[in-house]
C-alpha cells in the first residue's frame, strides 16, 4: 500500500473539523478555531506528503496516474465503478497550493474574525468549504468531483451572505448561489450527456484514448459538431459559471460582502480557479479535435475576460472590487492560456496567482481592519469628520492615503503582491507565469497575444493606482490618520505569502531564458507536462501540446519584451499619475478627471458602473423570469371573488396573456434599446431611475417578493385554479380533446 | 382463458399471492381486533399491529424474490412487481409511523382507519403485477377508493370532507373515462391480456393505428389522473391541501409509486417501442406531457405559501421529472424511474413527517410559522432541509443520483430538449424550497420554545434521513438490484 | 326494419330520453327518476343482446339498489331540494360544445371500425361460462376476489364517514 | 336482420355524452354522480355489445361488465357518503360554493 492511498483522508480532516465544530464545539470559540485549524493543518501535512511523494516517486510521479479504488459507488452498465484518488501532477500541485493557502487563511481570520456573533459557525464553513476543494481535487471521477464543486458553491453562498443581516450581503449570497448555477446547469448536462454517451464518469474510462476517439467522430444528434465538441462546451459552462468569465462574471465583484478572508481564499485563489482546474482535467476532451470550435471558445472568452475587467477595474474606487475585477482579469488569463492549448502555463499562473492574489486580499482586509479601527478611535476621541461621515466606506480607497507610515508590514507585503499581480520582472512569481502564457500565445495565436498584453499594462497601471491612492501621500480622513497596523496573527500570514509570492516563480523558470534559464531546472513544466502523456492522448492533440511545448524550447525574445514593456509601462505610468502627487482629499480621480476633457466621461460611466452589465441582466433575465413565472401561474392560482366561471376565466386569460406580450414587447423598445443607448452614452442617467424601479431583484422576484408578486398576479390573472371541481372536469375534457385532435393532426 | 401456460397448484398460487393475503388477513385482523373493544382509550396498539402486518407481507415479499410467473393469469409475479410491491409496503409503512399521533389525537375511528391504510397497501400491490386490463382496473378503483375515504377521513372537517368530495369526483369521473376508452380497447383488440393487445396490435397495426389513438387518450387520462401528471393535476392542491396530513403524505407518494409501475408495465408490454404509433405520437406526447407538468408545477409552486400546497405543487413537477424515465423507455430509463421513485418516497415522506411533526405541536401549516425552527427542534429541521435538498436535486442527496439517472436516461433516447427542461426546473425548484429553508435557518423567530417530537415520528423522520443521504452518497447497491430488476422487461 | 331494430328504437329512445331528463330536470328528485328510467331503457338492451343476466342485473343493481341509495342520499341532504336554484352552472354551453365533439369523435370511430357481422350465436349456457369464468382459475377468479373485498372495504369506508357519532 | 354493432356504439356514446355534459354543469352533487352513472351504464352496453358482436362464445366482456356493476356499486356508496358528510360541514352539497380550497 502507497502512501497515496490514504489521500483520501486530505478532504476528511476538514470534514471530520466540520462535523466536530457545528455538532460540539459551537459554543467555544478557540477550541472551535483550533479544531478546524489542526484540521487544515493535518491535511496540510498529508498533502504536502502525497505531494512529494507523487513528484519524487516513479508512482504517480508523471509517468502514470496513481488510482486507488475505495468504495463500489455507482453501477455502469452491469458493473461498479468505483469511487477511488486519483493522484497525477495536475492533482499534486494544486495539492501543494490548497491546504497551504488554507490554512494561511484560516489563521489570518482568527485575528480578523476576532469578536463576531457566528465566530465558530465561520470557521464550520470555511472548513466544510476546505473539504469540498480537497475532494473535488483527489477524487477519480467527474461525478464526485460535481458533487464537492456544488458543496463549495453552497458554502460560498453561506459565506458571501455570512453577514445576513447586511441586505446587501445576503443579496451578494443569492446572486452568487443563482449565476453560478446557470453554469452548473451546463455542467451537470455535460456530465448527463457524458454519461450516457461512455456509461462512465471516471477520468481513467472518459479520457482513455479510445473513448476520446470515440467522442470525437460520434456527431451530437445528427448535426455537424462531434460529441466531444458539445460535451467539452457543456462542461466549460460550469467552468464560465464558476471562474466568473464573461459573461457570468456578475456574481464575483458581488461576493466581496464577505469577510475578507473568505474573498482571499474561495473568491481569489481557491474556488474560482476550480473552473479552470476542471478544463485542465478534462484538457484530453477539449483537445480531442483538432482545431475544434471549443477550444476557440475557450480562447475568446479567456481572452475577452481578461481585457474586459481589466478596463473595468481602473474606475473601481473599492479596494475589494478592484481585486475582484483583477481576479476576473487573471482568470480570463488562464482560460485563454488552456484554450490556445498551453495548458501548463495556465496550471503555473494558477498556482502562483493562487498565492499573489490571497495576499493582495489579505492585505486589503488588513488596510480595511485598520480603517474601521481608525474610524472608532477617532470617533472615541471626539473628532468628527466633516461632511459625508454618515456614509463612511472603510473599503474605499478616496478615503484613504498615507497609510505606508501607519501599517509598513501591510504595506511592504502588498507592494510585494502588487509587483507580482503586475508581473514586476525576476524576481515575482507573476512574472514568469505571465511571460510563459504570452510567449506562448505570441507562437499560437497572436491576436490573444495582444489582447493579453493590453490586459497585462492595464493590470499594472491599476495595481499602481491602488497602490499609490491606499499608502501615499498624506492620509485623507482621520480614520485614515488613526489607522493601526494589524495583529501577527494577521501579518504573519501576509510574510509567508509574500515570500511565496516571489519564490515561486523559481520553479518554472524557461529553460531557454537569457542568463539564468537553465540555472534551476524548468520543474513545473516537466512535471505537470507529463500530466497528459503524448501516448495517451490522440494523435493530434499530442501534436498540438507537443506544438506548445516546442514554443517555449527556443526562447523568442519579442514577447519578453513587449510583456515587459507593457508591465512596467503600466506600473511607471499609474506611479506617474497616482504616485508623484498624490491624491488630495476631495480631489477627483485624474483618470476621469482626463477623460472628461477629451469627451470621454461617458465611457469612464460605462467602466464605473461595470458596462451596465446587472442593469440589463435584471432588466431582462429577472424581468422575464417573473414574468414567465406569473403567466404560468394563469394556469392555477384562484383569487376568487366574484362568481366567474371558467369561460371568463379563458377569456380574460387570453387577455392577460395578450396584454403581458404586449408589455413585453414595450418593455422590450423601452428597457433594451434604452440600455443600448445608454450604454453609447447618450442617456446616462435614465437607465438607473428605470433599473431602480425595476429593482425587484433576483431576490424579490423569485424568493422574497413572492407576496408582491402574487398581488401582482392576482391583479393580472383570473382563476383557473378556482377551487371549483367542475371547473377542473371541464378542462380535464377540454385536454383530453386538445389530445386527440393533436394526435388526429400527426 | 388461456390453458397453454403451466397450471399452477393451488399451494404454489397461495404462496405467490402471499403478500397479498398476508395484507388481507392483516386488514381484516385490525378491523376485528378494534371491533371487539370499542371503548378501548387511545388504541396504542393499532399502529404496531399494522406495522406488524406491513413487515409480514414484506418478508412474504422477500421470500418470493427469485420468482417469475404468472398468477391466475391476471397478475405478474415478477422482479419489477416485487420491487414495487417493497417500495410500496415501505412507503405505507412510513405513513403508519407518520399517523400514530396525528390520528390519535383528531379522529375517533382509528381501527378503519389503519385496515384502510392496509387495504391501499394491498390495492398497490395489486396495480403493480397487473397484466389484464379488468384487473388493472378494479385494482385502479381499489386504490381510488381507499383514497377517497382516507382522504375525507376527518368527517367533521370543513376541510378534509371538500377535498374528498372533489378528489372524488373528479377522480369518479376520470375512471370513467378511462374505462370507456378499455371498454374500446377491448373491442378493437379483442382482448384485456397485455400481451395478447400487443401481439394484435403488432399484426393489425395499419388498420387500428387511427381508431386506437382516441380509446388510449382516454386511458392514458386516467393513469395521468393517477400520479397527478399535468394537465390532469387540478384535483391535487386541492385534495392534498385538505387532506388529513399522514394521508396528504401517503397520496403524494402511494398512488404515484402505483401508478408508475402502471404506466411502466402497460407502456412497456402493450405498446412495444417497435411499433411505430408508440415511438413516434405515445412518446412525443408522453415527453410533453412531462415537460408540462414539470413546469407547471414548479412554476406554481413558487407563490404559495402553506407549506401542505407548496408540497403538493412540487409533488407534481416530481412526476415531470419521473414521466422523463417513463418516455425514455429504455433499461436505464426503467432503473432511472425505480430508483427516482424509491428516492423520491423516502424525501417526501421526510419531510410530511416534519411537517407533521411541526404540526402536531402547533397547528399550523403556513410556511411563515416555520421560522426560527432551526433553534426550536434541530433535527426536525435538519431532515426537512435534508428532504427538500434532496427533492432539489442537491448532490449528495437522493434526489440528485435520481435526476442525474433520470436526465441521462433521457439524453441515452435522443430527448436531450427533455433532459434540458428538467434541468432548467431543478433549479428553478430551488427558488421555493429556499423560501421554507430560509424561514427555518435565517428569519428570525418569535419564540425559542423547542419542539418535541413523538417517538413514532422521530422513527420516520430518522429513517427518510439516513435513507436519503445513504441512497445519495453510496447508491451503487441499490441501482445495481435496480438495475437488475429493470430487465424484467427486457429480457426474453 | 326488424322486430329487433325496432325494439333498439324503443329502448334506445327510452335510455336517451330518460338521459336527457337526468341531466336537464330542475328537481333532483325527478332527476333520480329519469335516471331509473334510464336503467330500464339500457336493461331493455341488454335482452336485445341475449345478456339476460345483465338485464336482470341492471334492475336490481341499479335501479334497486343504486337507484334507491341515490334516493336516499337526496332525502338525507333534503334541506338542498326546496332552494329554487338554476339547474346548471355558468359553463353548460362550453360543456354542451365539448360533450357534442366527444360525440364525434366517437361516432366517428364507430363509423370507421373493422366491424363485422355478428360472430356466432350465443352459446345455450352463456350465464353458465360467465358463472365459470369469474371463478375459474384461468379466467377471472382473482378480479373476482379482489372485487368482493373492494366492495367490503368500499362499505366499511361509507360507514365510517356517515354513521353517528 | 340484427342491429348493426355501430347502432350500438353510437348509443354508448351517445349515452355517455349525456352522463358527462351532467358531471359537468349539475350543480348539485348527487346529480353529478348520476351522470357518472350514467357513463358507467355506456361503460356496460360498450363492453356488452363488443361481447355479442366479437367473441360470443368466450365470457371476457360479460365478467368485465360484471367488475364495472362492482365499482359502480362501490363507488356510489362512498360518493354518497362523502356528499352526505360534505352537507354536514358545508351545509350545502352545490359544489360551486364548496371552494375553501384553492390557488
Amino acid at each position: 500500500m502507497s502512501i497515496l492511498d490514504l489521500a483520501w483522508l486530505i478532504p476528511f480532516f476538514p470534514f471530520a473539523a466540520f462535523v466536530a465544530v457545528s455538532v460540539f464545539t459551537y459554543r467555544n470559540r478557540v477550541l472551535s478555531h483550533r479544531l478546524v485549524i489542526g484540521g487544515i493543518a493535518a491535511s496540510f501535512v498529508l498533502s504536502q506528503i502525497v505531494f512529494w511523494a507523487a513528484a519524487l516517486l516513479p508512482v504517480g510521479g508523471g509517468e502514470h496516474a496513481f488510482e486507488s479504488a475505495l468504495i463500489p459507488w455507482l453501477p455502469n452498465g452491469l458493473e461498479v465503478f468505483s469511487l477511488g484518488v486519483y493522484i497525477d501532477p495536475a492533482t499534486a500541485v494544486m495539492l501543494f497550493m490548497v491546504p497551504l493557502v488554507c490554512l494561511m487563511i484560516f489563521i489570518y481570520s482568527v485575528g480578523y474574525m476576532h469578536g463576531d456573533p457566528r465566530y465558530s459557525r465561520f470557521f464550520a464553513y470555511v472548513s466544510l468549504f476546505a473539504t469540498g476543494m480537497l475532494g473535488m481535487v483527489v477524487f477519480n471521477n467527474l461525478l464526485a468531483f460535481f458533487i464537492f464543486w456544488e458543496i463549495m458553491g453552497t458554502c460560498s453562498y453561506l459565506l458571501i451572505g455570512f453577514w445576513y443581516e447586511k441586505e446587501s450581503a445576503f443579496r451578494a449570497g443569492l446572486k452568487a448561489f443563482l449565476v453560478t448555477k446557470v453554469g452548473d446547469l451546463f455542467l451537470m448536462l455535460g456530465l448527463a450527456l457524458l454519461y450516457a454517451e461512455v456509461g462512465s464518469l471516471a477520468y481513467r474510462d472518459i479520457f482513455s484514448p479510445e473513448t476520446l476517439e470515440h467522442l470525437a467522430h460520434t456527431p451530437f444528434l445528427g448535426t455537424s459538431f462531434s460529441m466531444a465538441t458539445v460535451v467539452a462546451l457543456l462542461l466549460f459552462g460550469g467552468t464560465v459559471g464558476k471562474s466568473a468569465q464573461f459573461p457570468l462574471h456578475v456574481w464575483l465583484p458581488d461576493a466581496m460582502e464577505g469577510p475578507t478572508p473568505v474573498s482571499a481564499l474561495i473568491h481569489a485563489a481557491t474556488m474560482v480557479s476550480a473552473g479552470v482546474f476542471l478544463v485542465v482535467r478534462a484538457f484530453p476532451l477539449f483537445a480531442a479535435i483538432e482545431g475544434g470550435v471549443q477550444m476557440t471558445v475557450v480562447a475568446a472568452i479567456g481572452a475577452f475576460t481578461a481585457i474586459f475587467s481589466s478596463i473595468i477595474a481602473i474606475a473601481q474606487n473599492d479596494i475589494k472590487r478592484v481585486l475582484a475585477f483583477s481576479t476576473i482579469s487573471q482568470l480570463g488569463y488562464m482560460v485563454a492560456a488552456l484554450g490556445i492549448g498551453a495548458y501548463v502555463a495556465g496550471a503555473f499562473h494558477l498556482i502562483t496567482h493562487a498565492f499573489f492574489k490571497a495576499l493582495l486580499f489579505l492585505g486589503s482586509g488588513s488596510v480595511i481592519h485598520g480603517m474601521e479601527h481608525g474610524h472608532h478611535h477617532a470617533h472615541e476621541h471626539g473628532e468628527h469628520e466633516e461632511e459625508g461621515e454618515g456614509a463612511f466606506n472603510p473599503n474605499d480607497m478616496t478615503y484613504m492615503g498615507g497609510l505606508a507610515r501607519r501599517q509598513p508590514i501591510t504595506f511592504w507585503t502588498l507592494v510585494v503582491g502588487g509587483l507580482a499581480l503586475s508581473g514586476f520582472p525576476l524576481i515575482t512569481a507573476g512574472f514568469w507565469s505571465k511571460d510563459e502564457i504570452l510567449a506562448q500565445a505570441y507562437e499560437l495565436a497572436p491576436a490573444v497575444f495582444w489582447v493579453l498584453a493590453a490586459a497585462a499594462g492595464l493590470t499594472a497601471f491599476y495595481t499602481a493606482r491602488m497602490l499609490c491612492m491606499t499608502f501615499l501621500g498624506q492620509p485623507r480622513t482621520k480614520a485614515a490618520a488613526h489607522a493601526p497596523e494589524s495583529v501577527p496573527s494577521m501579518t504573519v500570514p501576509l510574510i509567508i505569502l509574500a515570500v511565496f509570492a516571489v519564490g515561486l516563480g523559481w520553479i518554472g523558470i524557461p529553460e531557454h531564458f537569457p542568463v539564468i534559464g537553465g540555472l534551476i531546472p524548468n520543474w513545473f513544466h516537466h512535471f505537470v507536462g507529463s500530466t497528459i502523456e503524448p501516448t495517451h492522448a490522440p494523435e493530434h492533440a499530442a501534436r498540438a501540446m507537443g506544438h506548445a511545448a516546442e514554443a517555449i524550447h527556443g526562447f523568442v525574445w519579442q514577447p519578453l519584451a513587449l510583456g515587459l514593456a507593457f508591465a512596467l509601462g503600466g506600473l511607471a505610468l499609474g506611479w506617474l499619475v497616482y504616485g508623484w502627487k498624490p491624491m488630495q482629499a476631495g480631489e477627483r480621480d485624474r483618470v476621469e478627471a482626463a477623460m472628461r476633457k477629451v469627451w470621454l466621461g461617458w465611457f469612464y460611466d460605462a467602466m464605473r458602473n461595470r458596462f451596465y452589465f446587472d442593469e440589463v441582466y435584471r432588466a431582462t433575465f429577472v424581468r422575464a423570469s417573473i414574468w414567465l413565472a406569473s403567466v404560468f401561474d394563469a394556469f392555477d392560482y384562484g383569487q376568487v371573488e366574484g362568481k366567474h366561471g371558467v369561460v371568463d376565466g379563458l377569456v380574460n386569460l387570453a387577455g392577460r396573456v395578450g396584454r403581458g406580450l404586449s408589455q413585453v414587447s414595450d418593455w422590450l423598445d423601452s428597457r433594451i434599446v434604452d440600455g443600448l443607448v445608454n450604454l453609447a452614452g447618450r442617456a446616462g442617467r435614465s437607465i438607473s431611475e428605470v433599473s431602480d424601479s425595476f429593482d425587484l431583484g433576483i431576490v424579490d422576484g423569485l424568493v422574497d417578493g413572492i407576496g408582491d408578486a402574487v398581488r401582482a398576479g392576482g391583479r393580472f390573472i383570473r382563476p383557473i385554479q378556482t377551487g371549483r371541481v367542475q371547473n377542473y372536469l371541464l378542462l380535464a375534457v377540454v385536454e383530453v380533446l386538445a389530445l386527440v385532435v393533436a394526435f388526429f393532426l400527426m | 382463458m388461456n390453458p397453454a401456460e403451466p397450471t399452477l397448484t393451488l399451494a404454489q398460487t397461495l404462496w405467490l399471492l402471499s403478500p397479498e393475503l398476508v395484507l388481507l388477513v392483516a386488514g381484516m385482523l385490525i378491523l376485528g381486533l378494534d371491533g371487539l373493544r370499542p371503548r378501548q382509550e387511545g388504541k396504542r396498539w393499532l399502529p404496531y399491529v399494522t406495522l406488524a402486518g406491513l413487515a409480514s407481507a414484506l418478508v412474504a415479499t422477500l421470500t418470493l424474490w427469485d420468482c417469475n410467473a404468472r398468477v391466475l393469469f391476471v397478475l405478474s409475479c415478477d422482479p419489477f412487481a416485487l420491487a414495487i410491491k417493497m417500495v410500496a409496503l415501505m412507503a405505507t409503512g412510513i405513513v403508519v409511523l407518520v399517523s400514530d399521533v396525528y390520528i390519535r389525537t383528531r379522529s375517533r375511528y382509528q381501527g378503519e382507519f389503519y385496515a384502510l391504510l392496509i387495504f391501499s397497501a394491498l390495492a398497490m400491490c395489486l396495480l403493480g403485477a397487473s397484466t389484464n386490463i379488468v384487473m388493472i382496473f378494479l385494482a385502479f378503483d381499489f386504490l381510488s377508493i381507499t383514497s377517497y375515504i382516507l382522504t375525507g377521513y376527518l368527517r367533521d372537517d370543513r376541510r378534509s370532507t371538500e377535498a374528498a368530495i372533489k378528489y372524488f369526483l373528479y377522480g369518479a369521473v376520470l375512471s370513467a373515462v378511462m374505462l370507456y376508452g378499455m371498454s374500446w380497447f377491448y373491442g378493437l383488440t379483442g382482448s384485456t391480456d397485455l400481451a395478447e393487445i400487443a401481439a394484435v396490435l403488432r399484426e393489425t397495426e395499419h388498420t387500428l393505428r387511427p381508431l386506437i389513438l382516441p380509446p388510449l387518450i382516454l386511458m392514458a387520462a386516467g393513469f395521468a389522473f393517477k400520479v397527478a401528471a399535468a394537465p390532469f393535476h387540478q384535483w391535487a392542491p386541492d385534495a392534498y391541501e385538505g387532506a388529513p396530513t399522514p394521508v396528504t403524505a401517503f397520496l403524494s407518494v402511494g398512488p404515484k409509486i402505483a401508478g408508475f409501475a402502471l404506466i411502466l408495465r402497460v407502456t412497456l408490454i402493450a405498446f412495444p417501442m417497435d411499433l411505430a404509433f408508440v415511438s413516434l405520437d405515445w412518446r412525443t406526447v408522453l415527453a410533453t406531457l412531462a415537460a408540462l407538468t414539470m413546469t407547471i408545477g414548479n412554476l406554481v409552486a413558487l407563490w404559495q405559501q402553506n407549506i401542505k400546497r407548496l408540497l403538493a405543487y412540487s409533488s407534481i413537477a416530481q412526476a415531470g421529472y419521473i414521466l422523463i424515465g417513463v418516455v425514455s423507455a429504455s433499461p436505464r430509463g426503467v432503473t432511472a424511474v425505480l430508483l427516482y421513485l424509491v428516492a423520491y418516497a423516502l424525501t417526501n415522506l421526510g419531510a410530511f413527517a416534519a411537517i407533521i411533526a411541526f404540526s402536531n405541536r402547533t397547528g399550523s401549516d403556513a410556511i411563515d410559522d416555520y421560522a426560527g425552527l432551526n433553534r426550536r427542534a434541530p433535527v426536525l429541521a435538519l431532515v426537512l432541509l435534508i428532504s427538500l435538498l434532496s427533492l432539489g436535486g442537491i448532490p449528495p442527496l437522493a434526489g440528485f443520483v435520481g435526476k442525474l439517472y433520470l436526465f441521462s436516461a433521457a439524453m441515452e433516447a435522443g430527448l436531450l430538449w427533455l433532459a434540458v427542461v428538467g434541468v432548467i426546473n431543478s433549479v428553478i425548484s430551488l427558488a421555493y424550497y429556499w423560501k421554507v429553508i430560509r424561514a427555518m435557518y435565517i428569519a428570525p423567530t418569535q419564540t425559542e420554545e423547542r419542539l418535541t417530537t413523538s417517538p413514532t415520528l422521530a422513527v420516520a423522520l430518522g429513517i427518510a434521513g439516513i435513507g436519503v443521504l445513504a441512497i445519495g452518497t453510496f447508491p451503487g447497491p441499490l441501482l445495481a438490484l435496480l438495475g437488475m430488476v429493470a430487465q424484467t422487461f427486457f429480457t426474453g | 326494419m326488424t322486430l329487433q331494430q325496432i325494439l333498439f328504437f324503443i329502448f334506445g329512445a327510452i335510455s336517451l330520453g330518460a338521459g336527457v331528463g337526468v341531466v336537464t330536470a330542475r328537481k333532483l328528485f325527478h332527476a333520480a327518476l329519469w335516471l331509473l328510467l334510464a336503467f330500464f331503457g339500457v336493461a331493455g338492451l341488454y335482452v336485445l343482446l341475449e345478456a339476460p343476466f345483465f338485464a336482470a342485473a341492471q334492475l336490481f343493481v341499479y335501479m334497486g339498489a343504486i337507484g334507491i341509495l341515490i334516493i336516499f342520499a337526496i332525502m338525507l341532504t333534503r334541506g338542498m331540494m326546496r332552494q329554487r336554484h338554476p339547474r346548471a352552472n355558468r359553463q353548460w354551453w362550453l360543456a354542451g360544445i365539448l360533450a357534442a365533439l366527444f360525440l364525434a369523435t366517437f361516432v366517428r370511430l364507430a363509423w370507421q371500425g373493422p366491424w363485422t357481422a355478428p360472430a356466432g350465436p350465443v352459446p345455450e349456457n352463456s350465464l353458465g361460462l360467465l358463472g365459470l369464468t369469474l371463478v375459474d382459475p384461468g379466467g377471472f377468479a382473482l378480479p373476482f376476489e379482489v372485487a368482493s373485498v373492494l366492495l367490503v372495504v368500499a362499505l366499511i369506508g361509507a360507514v365510517t364517514i356517515v354513521r353517528e357519532r | 336482420m340484427m342491429v348493426p354493432l355501430q347502432w350500438y356504439l353510437i348509443l354508448s356514446a351517445a349515452l355517455f355524452c349525456l352522463g358527462l355534459y351532467g358531471a359537468l354543469v349539475r350543480r348539485n352533487g348527487i346529480a353529478i354522480l348520476m351522470g357518472v352513472e350514467l357513463m358507467l351504464n355506456a361503460v356496460n352496453v360498450n363492453l356488452l355489445a363488443f361481447w355479442r358482436y366479437t367473441e360470443p362464445a368466450a365470457a371476457t366482456g360479460q365478467a368485465f361488465a360484471a367488475f364495472v356493476y362492482v365499482v359502480a356499486a362501490a363507488e356510489v356508496a362512498v360518493g354518497l357518503a362523502l356528499v352526505v358528510a360534505t352537507y354536514r360541514t358545508h351545509g350545502t352539497v352545490v359544489l360551486e360554493d364548496i371552494d375553501l380550497l384553492k390557488g
